[in-house]
């Protein structure tokens, strides 16, 4: 329907940040299901219009953003400096999160085979990755955020080179469920 | 050499770069042919990032194993060799994740950014959105403000104090285990590995001990006795 | 030219101002004719789309806004933003702020843990916090506003309670002079 698709695109811009399914479904009174669907049109009409806009979905929300094609010449207007460059243990462990998210820090820790507390405690305060805790297993999980993907100028992270396959890996998955596949010794922060 | 300047994000990479030296894949005979140099870049401690220490030690104690296997093959066992199995699987898993962070840090060096609609840069009483005006909350008074400060407070102190503990935990080093080790062979001509172990303090310090009696053994300054599997192990000054 | 057009797109939703024809050609190093052309076709395009956008020209100048026909449903969401509870983290940043204000972002960041740019956001919008720049150190402080000190029924934020000794606690500047490898990345907001 052509007058949701509007809404949802006339929310997205006012907001200005991301919102998830669930609040856009509640604003307009549809179903989650209905809102993924006329995003994902929305998106395709963005891509094969070759707008200047996209939307990035992430974990559950959804956020309007410039197209990263115009990435220059927005970078000269509004005089921005980023200059993308990360230390490679930030850039790893990015790039697991990013691949393997939603992600436990032990499972992190085993991929790195190293303590990352402290990357994980840097990566939250610069905003590239957020917490998000389950109460019932008492655990953490750590997924990108919505400006670590603008960075990457993709509109998911199923646009990444080889996703599927490290995603859904199963060596990986076997490795990361056994019993006690690596000893870390120090305890986390 | 080279490569013991270097500063490694972990054992993992460092690992990896040794055996990528060498030109080698990632085997249980590559493994036994890289400990040494492992352990060198170990010893030079300099650019471990004390937190880390533990996890460096942990694959050096396995690496260590895997050297001794190579010399004495009939001393392994099937947990053993399991253990080793895993370390060449979580060696290769590693190594997809590093060879896709490359791809990353090229896509993000392309600076293809997407961005957000400008909130302009900080001025005086900057105003986001046109819509923007005074509206608290209701149920908010004074004392809520304290109480939620001293949660913090005692939050972030609890935190401070963790942190301090870690710190300390892994001062000891190869280096000064050995000297220790060396004083306790001036007064003893003989005494167990158990004993090491009691006095350890805790486990990062029980595998610096270990690998402090190896280099000892390697440098001939005392041999081991053992009169069966899994019974004492006695340390023996030499000469 | 789907280029052009796009280009235009991109720097009309990001600069969230109205911007002169003059100042769009400059940027994009074209005539402000094609300028004006171009952005005839937009609006035309939009139109016809049935868009949640719009572009609005007033005084030779070109701004992008929300459609007017989305006018309720995008009401309904500033209302949400700005009534309501305060999530705990908030809470919790804003009380950092009244007790230890004036404060940077990145202090706060760093007291709290994770990025708190959003948190910020909804503080600024709903007038609980004011932002002063520092031109020499090229940083923000924030602030709690006099709207904020007076709905709690004081004159001064000396008046909060404890305020003297929680005001001076040195547990925050322990955690604010530890040493942390930042990389900054971004100054969002």
């Amino acid at each position: 329907m052509a007058t949701l698709k509007s809404q949802l695109e006339s929310l997205m811009f006012v907001a200005n940040k991301p919102l998830t399914v669930k609040e856009l479904a509640d604003l307009l009174k549809i179903k989650t299901a209905e809102v993924d669907s006329a995003m994902d049109e929305l998106s395709l009409d963005y891509t094969n219009a070759g707008s200047g806009l996209q939307v990035i979905k992430n974990n559950g929300k959804y956020q309007m953003v410039s197209s990263a094609e115009n990435a220059a010449v927005v970078q000269e207007f509004i005089k921005d400096e980023t200059s993308g460059e990360l230390s490679r243990p930030s850039l790893e462990a990015l790039t697991v999160i990013a691949y393997r998210g939603p992600i436990t820090k032990i499972d992190l820790d085993r991929i790195r085979g190293v303590n990352c507390s402290l990357i994980i405690r840097n990566l939250l305060i610069r905003g590239l990755i957020e917490e998000k805790a389950d109460k019932e297993k008492k655990e953490s999980f750590y997924n990108v955020t919505m400006d670590f993907i603008r960075y990457l100028g993709i509109n998911r992270l199923e646009d990444l080179p080889d996703y599927e396959r490290l995603h859904k890996d199963d060596t990986i998955d076997k490795i990361l469920n056994r019993e006690e596949p690596m000893e870390i010794v120090s305890d986390s922060i | 050499m080279e490569f013991r300047s270097e500063k490694f994000g972990g054992p993992l990479e460092l690992l990896l770069s040794l055996i990528e030296k060498e030109e080698m894949d990632i085997t249980e005979i590559a493994l036994a042919k890289i400990a040494d140099e492992y352990i060198a870049y170990l010893k030079n401690s300099a650019h471990i990032d004390p937190e880390q220490v533990a996890d460096f030690l942990v694959i050096a104690a396995k690496l260590l194993y895997i050297k001794s296997k190579a010399l004495l093959p009939y001393l392994s066992t099937p947990e053993e060799d399991e253990e080793i199995e895993e370390l060449e699987q979580q060696l290769r898993m590693y190594k997809e994740f590093q060879e896709a962070s490359k791809g990353l840090e090229k896509m993000l060096s392309k600076k293809k950014f997407s961005f957000v609609r400008d909130l302009g840069k900080s001025g005086k009483r900057r105003q986001l959105f046109v819509w923007q005006k005074f509206s608290p909350p209701k149920n908010l008074n004074k004392e809520m403000l304290r109480e939620h400060f001293d949660y913090i407070l005692g939050f972030l102190t609890a935190e401070e104090i963790e942190l301090k503990e870690e710190v300390i935990e892994h001062k000891i080093s190869i280096d000064e285990k050995i000297i220790l080790i060396q004083k306790k062979l001036m007064d003893k001509i003989t005494f167990s590995f158990s004993q090491i172990i009691r006095e350890s303090g805790n486990k990062t310090e029980i595998i610096v001990s270990f690998l402090a009696v190896l280099e000892l053994a390697k440098q001939r300054e005392l041999v081991f006795e053992q009169d069966g599997l899994f019974s004492e192990i006695f340390i023996n000054k030499l000469n």
